[in-house]
């Protein structure tokens, strides 16, 4: 059987490192949907929260979530030039998304601090003060789902780091622009509903 | 590494080529583009005064970008069924943990004994 | 030698009928199966190598027999669902009007009982809190808010065939009726820490008369 | 058993090795070693329920707090790291390689990983064991609010290091380590048996084992998500003052039984997938049948999966869930065994009519399944009709049900695996006598101890109370004296795995030769090379022409017939 043709993928013939890394993705999914599930569901039981929801700044959420998509896109552009095992190509498209990573965290850190300011931290003693219990709840998710979702950033982003400078490097392993990469998609994936829930829904 | 001793002959049925890239390639730019508009529509629906159209305009547009973003960007198109199967089950255990979760806390109210 | 304890309860019966006539279908499936892994142990030697059937269990009817079983066993499993469902709506879904109310609150680790008080309201000024021991009528429909102050506690009052969770947090109501006056353990189902195999209360069942002189007591206290 | 290895020091081979073989012998030991203290628990938590004024050996008089601690801890290590320690991660690192006629893991080196994560979360969990709290006392399940705590005397914690040097941390945070060290695990052997089969193997030609075991892992991948996520919120709520699971704040105590079960119960045929694997292995090679029904029963199993994953409320029709899903979640409980039922059922009939030989491995593989099926799924029924869990939830019959449905699966299955397969990575044979002692005693007291607490339970004893005798109704009649045979079955139970402990030792350095690369003529891959296999496996890599089962197959002068040998 030779199965290299592209009309003849079988139902289950994948590269190894794309196979493994999907699978990844699928149980990353899980658990983010897990947190997204809880977040749902509270939401609809607590009306209060669409108030605290319009203390995120939007301004930035917004900022944030094109930057994400955009370094979405570079990382395509990554991964076009992996195809053509060009290495400077590669090392530029990725560089940027690695800055974007970068814009994305600061961006992040700036609404950290400012919330902080606002008394709005992982437990809120200032909001418990107030008598407003549920809604520190709220707080509590938004950093839950938030800091997880960072923590990824930097992961997705020390990936394409070491990827990219192993591919300079060696000049071969390109397949792994595209196994990093489809990490980095699974991180926009994420925000993209992240985003809305938490900011845009009052 | 080094240390691993290789079996003689054939190693297993090619069964796909490690490092080819086999699948097709989409206009980036173009469902870049698409993604732009749709995030741009999602800013301005949330200006609606009325949050539950606006989580359902918000939430379904948000369905739409992020499988443009694993069709396209990710080549899920291009992917063996197997890859698909696996995203479902993941779907599908995502649903059910929703239906199974939403009788025991979307109505319950929270009690507490008074005096307590 | 009996199994369960006494039955003292109006749905009691009906649990314990299912206990058994799930005992008896799974006794006989016990048998078959039993019979099934017996047999080819003891005529091993009777066949020869060659002797045996190459059967890959393709197909319908190949399988035809292990699809009989799952149908005999679905039928079963069914009506085992169908009987069951009737008492479980009866304990659980429906709540029969009351005669009395009380609320049972966990607390590590003791039980707090609370009575409405002289105005039959709970969770009014004039609760009375007593603990560990609850007082109720025999013979009457007793409503049960079950909550919990710190972790989550569970009664369990066996002879009644009675068990539900106190969650702190949240107010579920059940109900009991006692069919027979006496005292009976209430005890805790639900690992709530140190103090846990110590949180033994108990119900005591008492005619309507008694019970009302009793109660009558408790509030003057 | 290191012919192969001799080169190698210590170190080399036990930590640093990339070889599948390796890795997982590193998992087997790991495993046992952290099973063996959860067996001592066992037996001391038993012996102070039973005989409590009795002094017992290095513990003293365990007192309720200390008790919890056993009892929690028993039960954390057996399900999450010996159940799945054995039976996905030992057998699926030593097998699915060798069985798919591969030199190794898709990945060796996240392969090795996965173990490094495995052992640190059981020094982590050992840490917990010296922190001021003495180890975890709040139930394996890990309900909180009670976990939150000080669970001992809620007493809330002061400041930030005595919450975080807890042991509620500690053994959250192994937890959680275990759960990504099989996640890893889980991608390897998925990526291994969709890529690295032998030349010419099929998909429908893979030993059932492998598909079993990879089945696992994605269902282990698909339930675990919610609750990594909740390990993460309860870790918060611990150390970070957050509030998810306390009322007062919002939380709801009873998303964390939901966020558990939903992993929790799939978790159950997690352990029970790859052991049946190990069974219809034992069970072909013994009853020189082909098995009956192996399409049919990969496509039960695959049913099975996504039906496991909306039963979990079971486990809490008691716990404050809505009557109403209950009714729901009960009728998928009773749809679930419907499959198993099947998969049995072949099983059985692959027996029928057989010339089977009644070896050691077949002798642990056929009580597994009597005791299985027989005191551990039927009692399901009881359990899964919802009016009469009312009466048994939280009491010994529960804890008699699911002792009969993982000790079948995990140690007597796990152990026809391992007498079937010990020839196969020692090089040596086990002693027939011991193992044979081994296999009834396990066998006889392993009922002694369970039978009882079946009749306890529907006594109405509650679980895990450190003793019932200030209780008027639980220690009256004939109920004393249940427990105590419960004890000290359980107690020879837990001796009797010495013999075994004993019996592996000698047998792995004095042992006599195995004289045959393939004692049990078996056709599957691994018994095709040498015992133990080199380094990479095959002095050739095996070309494969037929499915995994071929026994008595017409036309064939022997009775089997290898994968990778033409007719």
């Amino acid at each position: 059987m030779n199965t290299t043709s592209l009309s003849k993928i079988a139902w289950n013939r994948i590269p190894q490192a794309r196979f493994a890394m999907w699978t990844l993705i699928a149980g990353e999914f899980v658990i983010f949907g897990g947190l997204i599930v809880v977040y749902l569901l509270n939401r609809m039981k607590y009306p209060g929260w669409g108030e605290m929801a319009m203390h995120t700044n939007v301004v930035a959420g917004t900022i944030n979530t094109f930057v994400l998509l955009t370094s979405s896109f570079f990382v395509v552009k990554a991964h076009e030039a992996a195809v053509k095992k060009n290495v400077e190509k590669v090392k530029f498209w990725i560089w940027l998304t690695i800055l974007c990573a970068l814009i994305f965290l600061g961006i992040k850190a700036y609404e950290y601090t400012h919330e902080i300011h606002l008394g709005f931290t992982l437990s809120s003693p200032a909001l418990l003060e107030q008598g407003k219990h549920v809604e520190t709840l709220y707080w509590a998710l938004y950093y839950t789902m938030t800091g997880l979702h960072g923590l990824h950033v930097v992961g997705g982003a020390l990936a394409l780091f070491f990827v990219m400078r192993n591919v300079a490097k060696t000049k071969s392993y390109f397949h792994r622009i595209e196994a990093a990469g489809l990490y980095w998609h699974m991180v926009d994936i994420i925000w993209i509903f992240l985003f809305p829930l938490i900011y845009l829904i009052h | 590494m080094s240390t691993h001793g290789k079996p003689q002959g054939l190693e297993h049925e090619l069964w796909v080529p490690a490092e080819d890239d086999y699948h097709g390639h989409p206009n980036y730019l173009k469902v870049y583009i698409y993604l732009l508009i749709l995030f741009a529509i999602t800013v301005f629906a949330s200006l609606i005064p009325n949050p539950m159209i606006v989580f359902i305009v918000v939430f379904s547009i948000s369905i739409i970008k992020a499988s443009m973003v694993i069709l396209n960007f990710m080549h899920l198109k291009w992917e063996p069924n197997i890859i698909w199967y696996m995203l479902l089950l993941a779907l599908i255990a995502l649903a059910f943990l929703f239906l199974g979760l939403y009788p025991d806390t979307v109505p319950i109210e929270r009690f507490f004994v008074p005096n307590g | 030698m009996k199994i369960f304890p006494e039955n003292v309860s109006v749905y009691g019966d009906d649990i314990d009928f299912l206990f058994w006539l799930i005992t008896i279908v799974a006794g006989l499936a016990t048998l078959i199966v039993l019979f099934l892994v017996i047999y080819p142990v003891l005529t091993r030697k009777k066949h020869k190598a060659k002797e045996n059937i190459y059967v890959k269990g393709e197909g319908f009817k190949q399988l035809k027999w292990i699809y009989l079983a799952i149908f005999v066993m679905a039928v079963a499993d069914f009506s085992f669902l169908i009987i069951e469902s009737d008492g479980w709506i009866k304990t659980q879904e429906t709540l029969p009007e009351k005669d009395f109310h009380v609320a049972i609150v966990g607390k590590q680790w003791l039980w707090e009982i609370i009575y409405p008080g002289p105005d039959g309201k709970l969770y009014t000024s004039d609760d009375v809190k007593k603990f560990n021991t609850m007082i109720v009528p025999q013979d009457a429909v007793i409503h049960m808010d079950l909550t919990a102050y710190d972790v989550l506690h569970s009664v369990f009052i066996p002879h009644a065939r009675f068990k539900f969770d106190c969650l702190p947090g949240r107010k579920i109501t059940r109900w009991v009726e006692f069919t027979k006056s006496g005292e009976y353990p209430m005890v805790c189902a639900e690992m709530c820490g140190v103090g846990h195999s110590r949180m033994v209360g108990k119900v005591v069942v008492l005619p309507q008369e008694k019970f009302e002189k009793e109660l009558a007591k408790i509030y003057k206290k | 058993m290191s012919t192969t290895h001799e080169n190698k020091g210590f170190w080399h081979r036990f930590f640093f090795s990339l070889d599948h073989k390796d890795i997982g012998l590193q998992y087997l030991i790991t495993t046992m070693f952290i099973a063996f203290f959860a067996g001592i628990f066992a037996m001391v938590f038993r012996i102070h329920l039973a005989f409590p004024d009795y002094h017992i050996p290095l513990f003293g008089i365990i007192d309720a707090k200390e008790y919890n601690i056993l009892v929690t801890n028993h039960g954390l290590i057996m399900v999450l790291w010996l159940s799945m320690g054995i039976l996905l991660a030992t057998a699926g690192n030593y097998l699915i390689p060798t069985m798919l006629g591969t030199d190794d893991m898709a990945f060796p080196k996240l392969n090795k990983l996965s173990y490094w994560f495995f052992l640190l979360s059981v020094i982590i969990l050992i840490i917990s064991f010296f922190l001021p709290q003495k180890g975890f006392g709040g139930g394996w399940t890990l309900y909180p609010p009670l976990s939150v705590g000080d669970f001992g005397y809620n007493t809330p914690y002061k400041t930030f290091s005595d919450r975080f040097f807890s042991s509620n941390t500690f053994v959250l945070l192994a937890i959680a380590l275990e759960f990504v060290a099989l996640l890893m695990g889980g991608i390897n052997f998925m990526v291994t048996l969709f890529n690295k089969r032998a030349k010419g193997m099929g998909l429908l030609q893979v030993p059932l084992l492998v598909w079993m075991i990879v089945i696992a892992s994605i269902l282990f991948m698909f339930s675990v998500g919610p609750l990594v996520a909740g390990t993460f919120m309860l870790l918060l709520d611990i150390n970070a003052g957050t509030g998810f699971y306390d009322a007062s704040r919002g939380g709801d105590p009873l998303l964390w039984e939901h966020l558990f079960w939903f992993f929790g119960h799939p978790e159950v045929y997690v352990i029970l997938l790859p052991g049946l694997g190990i069974l219809a292995e034992v069970i072909t090679t013994n009853a020189r049948k082909t098995l009956f029904g192996y399409k049919f029963i990969l496509v039960l199993v695959l049913i099975a999966t996504v039906l496991s994953l909306m039963v979990w409320a079971h486990h809490q029709f008691v716990a404050g869930v809505d009557p109403r899903a209950a009714t729901v979640f009960g009728i998928l409980t009773i749809i679930i065994s419907l499959p198993f039922a099947g998969v049995i059922l072949s099983f059985l009939a692959t027996l029928w009519k057989s010339n089977l030989r009644l070896t050691l491995p077949m002798k642990w593989a056929m009580s597994a399944i009597v005791l299985f099926t027989i005191l551990g799924g039927f009692t399901g029924l009881h359990l899964g009709a919802a009016l009469f869990d009312m009466y048994a939830h939280d009491t010994s019959f529960v804890v008699a049900h699911f002792h009969y449905t993982l000790i079948p699966v995990v140690i007597f299955a796990g152990m026809a695996g391992f007498y079937h397969w010990f020839n196969k990575f020692s090089g040596r044979e086990l002693n027939q006598f011991l193992g044979n002692l081994h296999f009834w005693l396990t066998f006889i007291f392993f009922n002694g101890f369970g039978i009882p607490l079946f009749l306890l339970g529907l006594a109405g004893q509650p679980r895990r109370y450190a003793g019932y005798d200030h209780i008027p109704y639980l220690s009256e009649g004939y109920l004393p004296l249940l427990r105590e045979i419960a004890t000290i079955s359980a107690v020879i139970l837990v001796l009797s795995q010495f013999i075994f402990i004993f019996n592996f030792i000698w047998s792995v350095y004095k042992g006599k030769k195995v004289t045959s690369n393939n004692p049990w003529q078996s056709t599957t891959l691994e018994w095709q090379t040498s015992s133990p296999p080199p380094h990479g496996n095959f002095e050739v890599y095996p070309v494969v022409y037929h499915g995994p089962y071929e026994y008595n197959r017409p036309g064939v002068d022997k009775d089997f017939l290898p994968q990778n040998q033409k007719i």
